[in-house]
């Protein structure tokens, strides 16, 4: 077991699937320089076939990935997610749509890294958490891992994915470390985390907490503050979005009775709409108070950090939050 | 450049079929059969069939909202394609994609996509498969005039150069994006012209012409098989029907007078490669009456096929959104 | 009051407001030629240089339209819902960012009339309700008229907005008929619609439906035969999603104390998901029983007839939600 | 072209206000003042300066996220830009901008864009209202060399292009999008060359030459104006410093060597047009002397006033999101 980066996880993942399989290559602006981090060292140890710098044109390179994995390779596409629109067509009419609309001819093994900086003064244009828009897409898998083992367990597993998957990579948790084990510490000598499958962080009685990628740290901070105070709190993380594992959480909340959902993306329609409309309609009569959402502003990011500050969840959010539902 | 002349008739026989099988998508459609939109390729058919008989079945394609000629050319299966314009389960996406999304990924078709230019990144990605798993399969994507407007051609034609890969862009310059003139939208005087800023060959051809396409194509995939990078073909071309099935607006709006379709359909691609057939003695009349009525045939056996064939059940609706079939549909 | 179309409904708005104020005008693909209908002899009446034809260059004339807003025109685009990808960054980058990004700099008075096609075997390219992935944006008001009076009097009040609207024209309403008073027999001689003002389509006292768009048909359908069933049904249409009248929605659960929403968007994140949210969490105490979601399903528009019947919600599908929460 | 002494030193004095403005920016940053990202636009200078010039008060400009320089070369004010910079309240944008979004719409700069080439089709847009309001002021857009690959200049170029706007797309060719050559992304040999894909002239000028740049830009404007519609500028410059402030990750990536970092500040565009002014006596060194130095002040007095304007208030977070003041934030 060995403490490393969120960025290290990712770029272990990366590396170490591209050993297994020649058919993995990384494409994406500047991924030789590795000017994002996570692909450090790549192109020494695997050349400029494999790891491919892009012109910048998102729905150029979008596009041609998917269309080679279409033919029998295993792309892996680094962008950030504010670029996302760009290459929106490509997303959504080919990666999503193409398997079904095709009748299930084609499996598209492509995954998307997508970076989402915010929180660090990058203001409204490189700041975006749009996870929740390809949740209701449809067809492309959504994984938003908050720790340095989930995030190399689930871009491990995303790259042996048989369907294009979105690997939401949060910009607050890049720098923050955690065990990691050894591929020969597992079982199976690899380090796989299964997509649908929630990780229960925390167990506790009193409320239910479900926290999304960055929210996890505010979350357990706060379940931590508040035992201390005597509440019983239960930390759940999805892991991924698309397979959403509503099981686990529908049991936490039949065990708990009451349920916040912490999301740093945009407050409407977001993953955490979606979560509380699935535990309203079928865990309501587990519920003994309001479920409450606590998400990003319903605003733009700001530039100014005195303004950035108060856009996304805090735990001091989620520990007011809670408290208002134990009233 | 000599071409023998099994290929010769294979264009003709295709060219046929696709005829047929357009002729018959009208009538049929008109009946009421089905619905949704069909886009007949009548008048085009030189295009998509000289390109595909210079490629192997190896090779793959892409192509556009104007669908059934492409997947033909390249040897789709007309009981399949007329199935899945029907809706039906026997069809070549088991009725989900229907008229605009005709795919076979057996033969190197890539799937026609109903999102005007969004194919022409994809067709590039399989090239780049190509370079990468250094094969020397080759890929080619159909769009239109109108398509060669957006953004993902301009990108996809800059990054087929600038990584050399073996792509094949071709042009089907109609004359018009639905009832709009591509001269009105088009900024350049031929298409052709913007592959100088691509560094790449841009090639004018009559896309009436079968065996003009064969050749330009077959010049294309030599240079892409030799690693030299894409071509941009724009084929001069007609379509001699209303752009879509059911849109009957479009034909009462005068974007296109009588005498123009009249002038275009005096260069029927069929009528003009039978006679070339005929000229250099390359076939018979006989021969060429044949293929006429076989293909005639074939098509009217794909449609009573396409009418035999059951309809999905209902629990199909589920199948094959993911690769993965332990995927929960919320 | 005169019976009329939904389609003209909205050619009767965009001809009035470019009658009143010659900075409105309409561009998009073939509006000269009126493909899709709502642009019927406009091109006649205004001329070439207000009706404008565009290259196919979704995300381009987008953003000049855009652009145009910013300094001083009001722009009329006309597309498809599903082609909005083509043009996302434009949306999503420029015309929901740029007044918030610039402090509030610029209003950008542009209105996107995005038509949704979709129940008539369009297949997966074409039959796109994606409306709540603009909610989650932010930035944009969104329209989803219900009634041909709604189309008319929400299209010109959107035209006259300062800032951008995405007005979804449901294509299983077009054909619709209804009732429109003349101007000359509204206050103000002008049929406008507010947005964020929901409109309650009927009164009951056991559920309420929440019904969107193109669902409201088959929401008042199931409403009237329930009622011969002896079950009140109350049908709330909320007719704007961004603002959205929360106030009228949860008025309406505490009097009926249960809750129905039908939304004929993909059901993860959809609009109904939201709206459940926002139930969940302040309308609690009025539930007496779980709210159920009834939406599209979760996959992709097939195109055969067979299957595509079945991913809408029906007013059976309705009747069947209704019965379930009142057992 | 004879220019007014007026307007060539204007010109210098721009440049001057950018360098300054960009050295402190620097300095300030590195002291950890704020946050985000900064790209400085030292030695590109004469780019925005030359082109905007050449414009009225009343013509646009929109740019991108190498973002200071173009709005300072327009007339912007630096206070304004510099307490943006520092996230404050007095800043263009009341401080919700930042580095890459500053925007005067009083003075026609539609805004800085961190989206690469996104604002391209909004300058085409405020383009195409100059053309529909009969009025003769034109738009004028700056985007780099890795933007001239996206398709959002494709389509807005070949739209400027058919819809004869008066906008003028300006490439500013520094040689790189971060640390990608533009050799191994833009297939063309020139970006100026892709002007003949869309019928515009397409115009290669020394971007370290104020002068050239204004000359160029002038018979851009003349053309717009007389309604013959765009024109494509390249400007070859190089930028001294590197891609962002922050990124430290970058500066140990061997993009680009010592030596042709050396031998492009060799070229720098101030050093040029000082030379030009006093070799053509249009200035003498202390007129020179004085604009450097109070242009210096100015910048020190813009620091000092972002350094006292105050943060906004908690309440603006929810400011400014719509025109319609009854909106709710949810
Ligand atoms: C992105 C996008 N925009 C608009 C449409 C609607 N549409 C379908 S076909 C068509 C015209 C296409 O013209 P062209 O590319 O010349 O092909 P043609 O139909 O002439 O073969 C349009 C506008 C679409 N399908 N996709
Ligand atoms: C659509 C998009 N993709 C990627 C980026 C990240 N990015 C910011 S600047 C830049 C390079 C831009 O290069 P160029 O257009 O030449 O401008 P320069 O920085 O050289 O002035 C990149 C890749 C972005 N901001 N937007
Ligand atoms: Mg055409
Ligand atoms: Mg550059």
């Amino acid at each position: 077991m060995a403490q490393i980066l969120f960025m290290q996880a990712l770029n272990q993942a990366i590396a170490e699937e591209m050993r297994r399989d020649q058919k993995v290559f990384l494409m994406g602006e500047d991924v030789r320089a590795s000017v994002y981090g996570a692909a450090a060292n790549l192109s020494k140890e695997f050349g400029p076939d494999r790891v491919i710098d892009t012109p910048l044109s998102e729905n150029g390179f979008f596009g041609a990935a998917i269309g080679a994995s279409a033919v029998g390779m295993r792309p892996i596409v680094e962008t950030l997610t504010s670029f996302m629109w760009v290459g929106m067509d490509q997303l959504v009419s080919q990666a999503a749509k193409m398997r079904y609309m095709f009748g299930g001819q084609v499996n598209l093994p492509v995954v998307f890294r997508c970076v989402m900086y915010y929180g660090g003064g990058s203001a409204a244009h490189h700041s975006d958490r749009s996870y929740p828009v390809y949740m209701n897409i449809g067809g492309l898998k959504v994984a938003v891992p908050a720790t340095p083992r989930d995030a190399k367990g689930l871009l491990k597993t995303a790259i042996r994915d048989e369907d294009p998957v979105l690997f939401f990579e949060d910009g607050t948790l890049l720098g923050t470390r955690g065990d990691v084990p050894e591929n020969s510490e597992v079982p199976g000598g690899d380090l796989l985390v299964p997509f649908g499958k929630a990780a229960v962080h925390r167990q506790g009685t009193d409320c239910t907490i479900v926290a999304i990628a960055g929210a996890l740290p505010h979350a357990m901070a706060a379940a931590a503050e508040l035992e201390a105070e005597g509440v019983s709190v239960e930390v759940v993380d999805p892991r991924t979005l698309v397979p959403l594992d509503k099981t686990t959480i529908l049991e936490s909340v039949a065990k708990t009775g009451r349920c916040v959902v912490v999301d740093p993306a945009s407050k409407v329609c977001s993953a955490a709409s979606e979560i509380m409309s699935i535990v309203a309609e079928e865990g309501f009569w587990s519920l003994q108070a309001p479920m409450i959402k606590v998400a990003s502003k319903q605003v733009h990011v700001p530039y100014t950090p005195v303004l950035e500050k108060l856009m996304y969840p805090t735990k001091d959010d989620i520990k007011a939050a809670i408290k208002k539902t134990m009233e | 450049m000599a071409i023998e002349k099994q290929k010769l008739m294979l264009m003709l026989r295709r060219m046929w079929l696709i005829r047929h099988f357009e002729e018959t998508v009208i009538k049929v459609y008109t009946s009421g059969e089905f619905g949704g939109a069909a886009h007949p390729y009548i008048g085009e058919e030189a295009v998509a069939v000289g390109a595909c008989v210079a490629l192997r079945d190896s090779d793959y394609i892409a192509g556009n909202h104007r669908s059934h000629g492409h997947p033909i050319a390249k040897g789709g299966d007309v009981k399949k394609a007329m199935a899945e314009i029907y809706g039906r389960r026997d069809g070549y996406c088991k009725g989900k994609g229907g008229s605009m999304h005709l795919a076979d990924f057996s033969i190197g078709i890539l799937g026609e996509s109903g999102i005007v230019a969004s194919s022409v990144p994809v067709a590039t990605g399989a090239a780049l498969a190509a370079k990468l798993q250094k094969k020397d399969f080759v890929s080619a994507v159909f769009f239109g005039d109108g398509a060669s407007n957006q953004g993902a051609c301009h990108e996809a034609m800059n990054l087929g150069s600038v990584w050399k890969l073996p792509v094949i862009f071709i042009c089907e310059n109609n004359q018009y994006a639905v009832t709009t003139p591509y001269k009105s939208t088009v900024s350049s005087e031929h298409i052709a012209d913007r592959a100088q800023a691509y560094n790449m060959p841009g090639v004018l051809v009559d896309g009436q012409d079968a065996i003009a396409m064969y050749e330009a194509t077959t010049e294309a995939v030599k240079r892409a098989r030799a690693g030299r990078g894409p071509t941009l073909i724009e084929a001069l071309t007609y379509r001699f029907e209303e752009h879509s099935l059911g849109l009957g607006r479009i034909r009462r709006s005068e974007y296109r007078t009588a005498e123009e379709v009249t002038d275009w359909r005096k260069r029927d691609p069929i009528v003009i490669h039978e006679k070339k057939l005929l000229e250099t003695k390359t076939a018979t009349q006989a021969e060429i009456d044949a293929i006429k009525a076989e293909t005639g045939k074939e098509v009217d056996a794909a449609l009573e096929f396409a009418r035999q064939s059951p309809f999905p059940e209902a629990a199909e609706l589920y199948e094959d959104m993911w690769a993965d079939k332990a995927m929960p549909i919320p």
